[in-house]
């Protein structure tokens, strides 16, 4: 994999931009993810009505994989369905996890792709699923995340 | 499957000068090339420190760790969650007894053992007793070596809060009924530990099936490198356990005065993880199931008859336990008479014969069956029937050798 | 030095496509062909289980065992019966913790440590002290990384019972002043508690000399396998310390409801050694020896002075502790303004060098220093001056490849 | 080294010697010692006046080894002055730890250089050792022996 190429052609915009860094006025979800290992914190704010995911945003530090990832995320699943990104979420750790591998099943993540080779960074994978993990906690209502505790990374 | 000594390099080796035959399994086993192999190329091209490095040498060390533990999840039966490595069933025993037993027993409670216990299995227990006022209560087999269900019955009561027993003895050889034993358990509401150092080098321990707590092992009884061993526990034990060993790894976060800890199986992987030995037990137990199981029990089984028999034929002999090979494994413990074991043991070495001789770590055992020491021969998955007719030809001279008249 | 890389195999396999540049040694270094052989020759050659055959191959099992514990003490200027085998320096903390701090510290005392310890040193302690009630009390290094001797007479008291810091910072690489250490601990009656898991690769430990009670360190650290590490306590210390694991072997007899234990060393080793690993130690010892402490001192002066130099001079480069080549073993720890260190340790990777990044098992003293984790470089005896052009050339690329101007 | 040599030549005949065994009258010392692991357990009973071995006997049981070194042990010292006893002690265990293997140096211990092979069996250097360790604590005035604890053989 061209890890360089990957920063350069995805995560340094994303990790910078900025479209998505904020709060969510009237949100419906605050939940705060963090990796204790490696500092990745951040907080993801929702507001979702009839089952629709209105608006969506964040706040946090973290590395250039973790914050590019939300920033993603957040593109990925405003103006979708609680139940779509549901089913993003499962094909985002499938392709993580490197159990999916077909690039059209993956094509509906968009430029989440470019996050593939992750799967072959064992050590980087918990940067990337952090908002991923975060979101699937805030759908399921829970108001305290467990963050993804693996020790020490 | 006499092919398959070409395997292990250490059997053509000689002792005292003659071709070495290996008659000393249970106290440990050894290694085939798969497994140095395997090690060996651990340390070649992969080895790093997993959990801790974010780069491919040290995602392959990572990934070389947490496949082995699949492998030995797998083969017991349970999820990878529910494998710790340790160093030995020793430390395995002491990690149970200390994170399990002294939190969770109190005075009132009793822990019940077999008389056949190893210490490993037993001295942790003495310990939990003293610090926690739990009571320990033994087994007694009967004069065959059996656990009787009348003696289960009367140990295994409404106070048994836990029960740590050896799935087959160090010296007896004998499999314990231990269907029986986990049903009292539930009815008692008691935890089981199952020691299967010495049950599963013969046969598949299923976790689930046999639906124990807790089960140990050493990888080294496995034609394992030395310096790995497993703990298995129930997940929801496990994750109401406090850590044993403290250090790296094992934690959540760190401040100055208090800490949190990491989820199982990592809260009891304290320190830096032999990784090289887990791959050895990982390529020892793909060894062993290329054999295949039903193989390794068929020739264990005819190498067990014939010395069953041989050593009953042989006057002057005491065997220690049922001598009908349908209830042994591995194991068989005799004495000749008037020789002590140690002398015994001297001169079937001089034959090239490695048989132990000693207390075998079960003094109790001992007490028990009123000696203080006796003589052990143990087979592994190499040996032949050649191996247990030199032993047997060997061992009919001792007696005259140390002067008597048979 | 640079021949010794042929003895080191895996530093020819490729790292994300490039020729690896192992700069991770603090984690765990790679083994030298004469460690890889020798454990296989144990295996092939001498392999049973030790102190318990009373035949041939037992014997020379049993010889491997002692001979290498003959080593360990040479090596540490102990004697044989001071040094304990256990599988890594966090056991050997924990057995301290354990035997000693459990057993003899109560309410009213004071433990010593370093805010750099490494949880492995640190966990145990709190552990211990959360048991009796002795308190923690933490030296602080200055800015530069340094313990002064203020500091050291203001944490080191007449309530001080027990000091447990590490010789080097798995962190800061900063050698600690053990001397004024151990002085003030003998007027308090201390004992010192030496973690010498990250001086030991780089520095002859005269624990005679030192003058401390108990040293642990890692074989895995130390160019040998995985699976073992060491306990050197001085011999009264030891014997009057009970025992931490309990089992086979350690015991002295055993009865159904008392056990009594064996003499030190044995009395903390339970259950079956790791002989291979024993061997392997023995052998990275032997190796360093023939290589001469004096030429891996000045090789690795030299990478240290060449790296320092090399980071000071890159831009928006912070570095933790004295930047002094003098002060300084092994490590390196330091962050790129601006990038995570997780992405410094990518970008270097994908140019096939390995660095570790995060907290490194010291989240006390990132906690101290403010951050959230760092990227520590460190070097072992077959690192070259090559090796850290490279890396400091790709370090120079980071920022702009996270696309910063400089 | 042949074992089974050593074995017939020596050990058989002198496990079974019965003059050594027997209770010394009016003792100087008794002496219990016991190898825990393996069972071995000897009596030594000393009469030493005017710093001569006037009498020595022992009563116990234990492997081939044991009894036979205890046993030649007994028929050495007898009659001799503390001093050569003491002398005969170090002599012994140069031989059993393999430091001394000079015939010539060995040639006081008479027939107990037969045991010299033990020194190459160091699960039985043990069972050899008692007697003479136990004659050390003896001479040395201890009433209680610690025995070769070396936990289990
Ligand atoms: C200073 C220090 N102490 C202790 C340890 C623990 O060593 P191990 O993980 O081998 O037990 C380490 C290394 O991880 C260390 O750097
Ligand atoms: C039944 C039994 N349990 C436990 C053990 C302890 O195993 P280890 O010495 O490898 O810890 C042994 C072997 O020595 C054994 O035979």
């Amino acid at each position: 994999m061209d890890l360089k190429a990957l920063y350069n052609q995805i995560i340094v915009e994303n990790s910078r931009a900025v479209h998505n860094r904020h709060k969510v006025e009237h949100a419906t979800a605050v939940l705060e993810g963090v990796n204790p290992s490696c500092g990745d914190d951040i907080t993801l704010e929702l507001k979702v009505s009839d089952g629709i995911i209105k608006d969506a945003g964040f706040t946090g530090t973290g590395c250039a994989i973790s914050q590019a990832s939300t920033s993603m995320m957040i593109d990925l699943i405003t103006g979708k369905t609680v139940e779509e990104a549901k089913n993003f979420l499962n094909l985002f750790y499938g392709m993580i996890k490197g159990d999916i591998t077909d690039d059209d099943q993956l094509e509906v993540l968009d430029d989440i792709v470019s996050l593939k080779g992750i799967s072959h960074m064992p050590g980087r994978v918990k940067c990337a699923v952090l908002a991923w993990h975060t979101l699937e906690e805030a759908l399921d209502g829970k108001t305290e995340s467990k963050g993804c505790s693996d020790g020490e990374l | 499957m006499k092919i398959i000594r070409d395997d292990f390099p250490i059997l053509s080796v000689l002792e005292n000068g003659k071709p070495l035959i290996y008659l000393d399994n249970a106290a440990t086993t050894s290694k085939p090339l798969a497994v140095l192999n395997a090690v060996e190329t651990y340390y070649r091209m992969d080895n790093a420190n997993p959990h801790r490095g974010v780069y491919e040498l040290g995602a392959r060390a990572t990934k070389a760790h947490e496949d082995s533990r699949k492998i030995v999840g797998d083969f017991l039966n349970a999820s990878s969650d529910e494998i710790v490595f340790t160093q030995n069933a020793t430390e395995s025993l002491n990690l149970i007894a200390y994170s399990y037993g002294i939190e969770f027993l109190k005075k009132g409670d009793e822990i019940v053992l077999s008389v056949a216990e190893h210490h490993s299995n037993l001295v942790p227990w003495q310990r939990v007793s003293k610090i926690t006022g739990a009571k320990l209560v033994y087994l007694y087999p009967d004069n065959m070596g059996h656990l009787t269900e009348e003696e289960l019955d009367k140990k295994i009561t409404s106070k048994t809060r836990l029960i740590a027993v050896a799935q087959v003895s160090n010296i007896l050889g004998i499999e314990i009924p231990i269907d029986s034993i986990v049903r009292r358990a539930r009815n008692a509401g008691a935890v089981v530990v199952l020691d299967c150092a010495q049950s599963i080098p013969h046969m598949i321990v299923d976790v689930k099936a046999l639906d124990v707590d807790f089960a140990v092992f050493s990888g080294h009884k496995l034609y394992a490198p030395m310096g790995i061993g497993v703990l298995y526990g129930k997940k929801d034990l496990l994750d109401k356990m406090p850590p044993f060993l403290t250090g790296g790894d094992m934690i959540g976060s760190v401040h100055e005065q208090s800490s949190t800890y990491a989820e199982v199986p990592r809260r009891f992987e304290a320190g830096t993880r032999n990784v090289g030995g887990e791959v050895g037990l990982a390529a020892a137990i793909n060894y062993l199931n290329s054999l295949g199981w039903e193989n390794i029990k068929n020739h264990e089984k005819e190498l067990m008859t014939q010395a069953l028999k041989g050593l009953t034929d042989i006057p002057h002999i005491t065997i220690y336990g049922d001598p009908s090979p349908d209830k042994r494994h591995g194991v068989i413990s005799f004495n000749v008479e008037e020789v002590h074991p140690h002398d015994t043991a001297s001169l079937l070495d001089s034959d090239g014969i490695t048989v132990r001789a000693g207390h075998h770590c079960a003094q109790p055992l001992m007490e028990y069956l009123k000696i203080n020491s006796c003589v052990r021969v143990s087979f592994g998955i190499y040996n032949t029937k050649e191996d247990v007719d030199i032993f047997i030809n060997s061992l009919k001279n001792v007696r005259g050798l140390m002067g008597y008249g048979s």
